[in-house]
């Protein structure tokens, strides 16, 4: 049987790949995966523990994540079409107007 | 086979079987198939298709076979290499997967989930990136255009197809592949009697999934010459058209077992022996059908005009007179037996029956054009799915609280939802006469 | 070390593997299919959890789903330009100790309360149908959240739409 | 006089593209795009922003090539440019010869010129639906097209030999008297071919998706059309009612009753009704003229070397794809001194962009269709 700590394990190292990714790309699309990839640890900690109180509790917040991160992803995705629409890069940096 | 190993290694071993059953057989399924495919299309247009490999094109799929992993295997120069080589892989793999959870017949079964169907959803959903990541690996603007096209396309039929799946599952309550067929043979009838509107928005959606014609934009030849699949060739390239084939059967898998009463032979329920032996009549129809084609066999071998293509014909016919004669002895054999091996009869039929339904649509309809194949899927579809479950769902209700025939409720339900269904045809009318200029 | 095991540990090097090659691809293609990779192992590792809709609906939504949706807007923007400039911005060292920083600060809290923050794990010896104990929770207790969640899909439908639109 | 073409003559490569703009390269070696037309679109997602047609991979030389043979000579030559009307061709090639000398066939040899331009026009217009029906998807219907120009080519090959590029007539007349059973073999051929039509019919004519395909995809204004020159069925399904068999009658077409057909919208719906009508109308005209083929003749007394007069003459005919006229000028000799083709296919093309401008990728192959060019009348 796996200890339920190395869940935690597992969903620190997704965790801070994901926050490394967030902070230091440039590319929009990555930081935008990066966050999914954040969500994703998440999850595994909600799936491990639930497992382990035996009840599906924490699945269902997971359900809800993942219904978040749906939503994200398509409001940031058609954000990053529109961004690159107007300015042809798809640099976090370059985002720099509040307004186009 | 049980004699010889104990029950717990069997249940290890038999899945494994199957597996390699599958995967061993499918190939050759698929070649067939298309064979199958090319004779229809021949029939329906006034020629003789195949003719020359082998007695009427027996032989052709292999041919066909041999031809394509001996060919040159081109990678473009431009091309992703890793992903180019992942592609068809990706494919191939979910739809080989998707076949774990399917039950054909009760006994030929890999694995019964509790979640099958939406296993098999789930993993042939995945093969989108097959055809995505080909498509934009290729670095050639046709192949490009057929993979957002198909993206595109399998997204939005997968949510119709879904939605028409549901009303079946409502029915049977259970997501267990094997489950839903045995609700059908508790109720006594088959879902489609039920839900019909639902079976012909899976049928919609399940061309579309599998990019067949009329839906076949993905790799519409006159359009874009072969779409995601424009600079595959050789073994690559028979690797998509496997999984396309795969994909048919797997389709045509689902309905089969949601909506065509799986494995069971037509009125299952009833039970009516022939006088003076045990042995029902239903049950004596495959082997008599398989028996005529055998016969036919044989009559054609020695008409045909050379020795080795009679051999051939004649092999064939023995072949079939070997499966007649496995599903006649079936019949004496015990319960479970004759169950596994006619219930895989039927399942069988049952999707090449619908699988020649597709064949047939694709001879007869031209192509849609992708901003109507939008349409139909969004404003026609996916709404009709929706009434169509509401309408489900409050026929089961009433039959829960009032009492009656849950056929009578889904008449009137299948009623509204057609009424809906003209209603949304003659809005679509009057919205396409006017070209649509929109995105501009 | 049981199969069961053997699995999550293959699964957990599998993520960690896909995601570190995630964020350091330079192709956001390739990117991308790691993500899924992330995400498939990901749910591999519900699955050893018993969670089986949670899987299903993984691979479904997220996988099926949400990362086609990337893959397709990623097509759909044009890579050429964005494959020669720099992968990393500016603040990328400084960015990176606070990342380890944040990770070591979890590290200790989950070392720390190893012993105290768990409760001897009470697995039931049957789980219920895991299918049926979603939906009961989904549509028994969690009905208003699930019905909130159905309103922020809508939103962010209509704000993605509002978004993708071409200006006239 | 502004550019009938659109707001801006087409320069797809020198523009610059815009964000989600790609440049397609359709053909020379496209399945769609019927012989080695290559057509250059500049596509914003799936839509045509810009389009150019880049022709010339055919090119042989046809005109040039007649300069350098004999009247009779070149008439070969002819049928090489629109291979799949090959008697259309030379039917306007010997009348125009035959003007420029001054004489005309006899009346026998014209009613059988008659039949078989309407047989090949028949022809003709049943490869245009087979490609184009295969174009937009629709698998079958070529199959059937086939079968029945199948007959038609059966009925050239019995009178003079050859099925494709026929040469079936000569300047002056014919050089064949027609077989035995000729006039049954057409009329039986036009009486199965009534309900043959009917059948291509029920296959598309009520077909949602081919509506859906073809209704409102390529409009053609009959201004636009009228400015670019167009002519054929094109012409005529924008409602211009406008054929040379009515118009300026040639061969014996003034003694038969057939209708033009004509639609208003112009766009690919249209011209497919319009074509439909007409092979109907042709059959009918071979009815006609295969119920009485008048006996007489079947050559002029022309010379066997043929010295026209220096001069030049236009005649122009109706083939399957609209106007198709020869220039011929002569300077005496027994070579034309320049012969210059209007081909039809080439005239008609140039409507493309209009046609496709703001229509989807999926249009541009119905839209090519449904111009219906052969490329070796294109580029001669």
């Amino acid at each position: 049987m796996v200890p339920v700590d190395h869940y935690l394990w597992l969903s620190l190292a997704l965790f801070t790949i994901g926050v490394i990714g967030v902070l230091t790309r440039r590319n929009v699309i990555i930081i935008l995966m990066s966050i999914e990839l954040i969500l994703n640890a998440v999850n595994i900690n909600l799936v491990a523990f639930s497992h382990m109180f035996g009840n599906v509790d924490g699945q269902v917040f997971a359900i809800f994540i993942i219904t978040d991160a749906a939503a994200e992803a398509a409001v940031g995705l058609g954000i990053i079409l529109a961004f690159f629409r107007n300015r042809e890069t798809l640099l976090a940096d370059e985002m720099d107007m509040l307004k186009w | 086979m049980s004699h010889l190993l104990p029950p717990s290694i069997l249940r290890l071993v038999l899945p494994v079987f199957y597996a390699v059953v599958i995967v061993a057989v499918l190939p050759l399924l698929a070649g067939y198939i298309v064979l199958v495919e090319r004779k229809v299309m021949a029939d329906m247009q006034a020629r003789l298709g195949p003719m020359r490999v082998g007695p009427h094109g027996l032989l052709q799929p292999i041919a066909d076979a041999v031809k394509l992993l001996l060919k040159e295997d081109i990678i473009p120069d431009k091309a992703d290499r890793l992903l180019f080589w992942l592609a068809p892989l990706v494919s191939v793999t979910m739809a080989l997967l998707a076949y774990a959870a399917l039950p054909i017949g009760p006994a030929f079964q890999i694995a019964d989930l509790n979640i099958g169907l939406l296993f098999i959803l789930a993993v042939s959903s995945l093969g989108i990136y097959g055809i995505v990541l080909g498509g934009w690996a290729s670095n050639s603007h046709y192949s490009l255009l057929g993979a957002l096209r198909s993206a595109a396309q399998l997204v939005s039929y997968e949510t119709a197809a879904g939605l028409g799946l549901i009303s079946a599952l409502l029915l049977a309550g259970s997501l267990s592949m094997k489950d839903i067929v045995i609700a059908q043979y508790d109720q006594g009838i088959w879902f489609i009697f039920y839900v019909p509107i639902g079976f012909f928005i899976y049928m919609v959606g399940s061309i579309a999934e599998t990019n067949r014609a009329p839906f076949d934009l993905p790799e519409a030849e006159s359009e874009l010459v072969a779409g995601y699949m424009t600079e595959y060739s050789g073994f690559r390239w028979s690797l998509y058209f496997l999984a396309e084939y795969a994909n048919m059967i797997i389709v045509a898998g689902i309905a089969t077992t949601l909506f065509l009463g799986g494995w069971l032979r037509p009125f299952a329920s009833s039970h009516t022996a022939l006088p003076g032996t045990s042995i029902e009549l239903l049950d004596a129809l495959p082997s008599l059908l398989v028996l005529g084609v055998a016969l036919y066999c044989f009559y054609l071998a020695p008409k045909q005009p050379v020795k080795i293509q009679k051999m051939v014909m004649a092999m064939a016919g023995g072949l079939c007179l070997i499966i007649a004669g496995v599903l006649a002895g079936a019949l004496f054999a015990s319960p479970a037996v004759l169950q596994g091996i006619h219930g895989a009869f039927w399942f069988l039929a049952k999707v090449f029956t619908y699988i020649y339904f597709f064949l047939w649509f694709r001879f007869t309809f031209p192509r849609y054009r992708f901003d109507q194949l939008m349409r139909l899927g969004w404003r026609f579809l996916i709404p009709l799915a929706l009434v169509n479950l509401i309408a489900t769902a409050t026929a089961l209700l009433a039959t829960r609280e009032w009492g009656g025939s849950l056929l009578l409720y889904t008449l009137l339900a299948d009623a509204v939802t057609l009424a809906v269904a003209i209603f949304l045809a003659k809005n679509d009318e009057v919205d396409s006469a006017v070209p649509v200029m929109d995105g501009e | 070390m049981g199969l069961n095991s053997i699995l999550f540990y293959f699964f957990a090097a599998l993520a960690v593997g896909s995601a570190i090659l995630m964020v350091t691809r330079r192709n956001v293609v390739h990117g991308a299919v790691y993500l899924i990779t992330t995400l498939l192992a990901t749910a591999g590792v519900f699955l050893l959890r018993q969670a089986e809709f949670l899987f299903i609906t993984q691979v479904i939504l997220y996988v099926g789903g949400i990362m086609v949706l990337f893959v397709f807007v990623i097509m759909l923007v044009n890579l050429d330009v964005s494959l020669l400039q720099y992968q990393f911005n500016r603040q990328r060292f400084v960015a990176g100790v606070l990342a380890l920083a944040l990770a070591a600060q979890l590290f200790i809290v989950i070392k720390m309360g190893k012993t105290s923050l768990f409760p001897q794990a009470r697995v039931p010896e049957v789980l219920p149908k895991n299918t049926e104990a979603v939906a009961d929770a989904l549509f028994g207790r969690f009905m208003l959240p699930f019905e909130i969640a159905s309103i922020l899909l809508l939103v962010a439908m209509i704000g993605a739409v509002v978004m993708a639109k071409r200006r006239v | 006089m502004s550019d009938p073409r659109g707001t801006e003559p087409s320069n797809v490569s020198s523009t610059v593209l815009g964000a989600d703009e790609i440049i397609l390269n359709m053909g020379p070696q496209h399945p769609s795009t019927h012989g080695v037309l290559r057509v250059k679109l500049k596509l914003d997602g799936e839509r045509v922003v810009d389009s150019e047609c880049i022709i010339g991979y055919l090119h042989r030389g046809v005109e040039k090539i007649a300069e350098h043979r004999s009247y009779q000579q070149f008439a070969p030559y002819v049928d090489r440019m629109d291979y799949v009307a090959a008697v259309s061709n030379g039917l306007g090639y010997c009348e125009a010869v035959e003007k420029l000398l001054g004489t005309e066939a006899p009346i026998r040899a014209r009613v059988v010129r008659t039949i078989l331009t309407e047989l090949q026009r028949i022809a003709s217009h049943l490869l245009w639906l087979g490609t184009h029906a295969l174009d937009i998807g629709a698998l079958t219907p070529v199959f059937y097209c086939f079968r029945e120009r199948e007959e038609i080519l059966k009925i050239f090959e019995k009178y003079c030999g050859a099925r494709l590029t026929t040469h079936a007539f000569r300047i002056g007349g014919l050089q064949y008297e027609t077989y035995d059973g000729f006039e049954q073999d057409v009329k039986r051929f036009c009486e199965d071919f009534d309900h043959k039509i009917d059948e291509y019919e029920t296959l598309l004519t009520e077909n949602r998706i081919w509506v859906g395909r073809t209704k409102g995809v390529g409009i053609l204004s009959a201004a636009d059309a009228i400015a670019l020159g167009v002519t054929g069925p094109v012409l005529r399904a924008s409602g211009v009612k406008w054929d040379l068999r009515k118009a300026m009658p040639y061969a014996a077409y003034d003694q038969y009753k057939f209708e033009i057909p004509i639609r208003e919208t112009g766009d690919t719906f249209d011209r497919y009704v319009v074509r439909m009508e007409e092979m109907r109308q042709s059959r009918l005209i071979c009815l006609q003229a295969a119920e009485s083929i008048p006996a007489g003749p079947i050559m002029a007394r022309i010379g066997k070397v043929l010295k026209p007069p220096p001069g030049e003459v236009y005649h122009s005919i109706e083939a399957p794809k609209g106007e198709l006229g020869y220039y011929i000028v002569s300077d005496g000799t027994t070579q034309p001194y320049r012969v210059r083709v209007r081909p039809p296919s080439f005239i008609n093309l140039q409507a493309f962009d209009k046609m496709a401008r703001g229509s989807l990728v999926a249009d541009v192959v119905a839209i090519i269709g449904t111009i219906d060019i052969v490329l070796g009348e294109v580029d001669r």
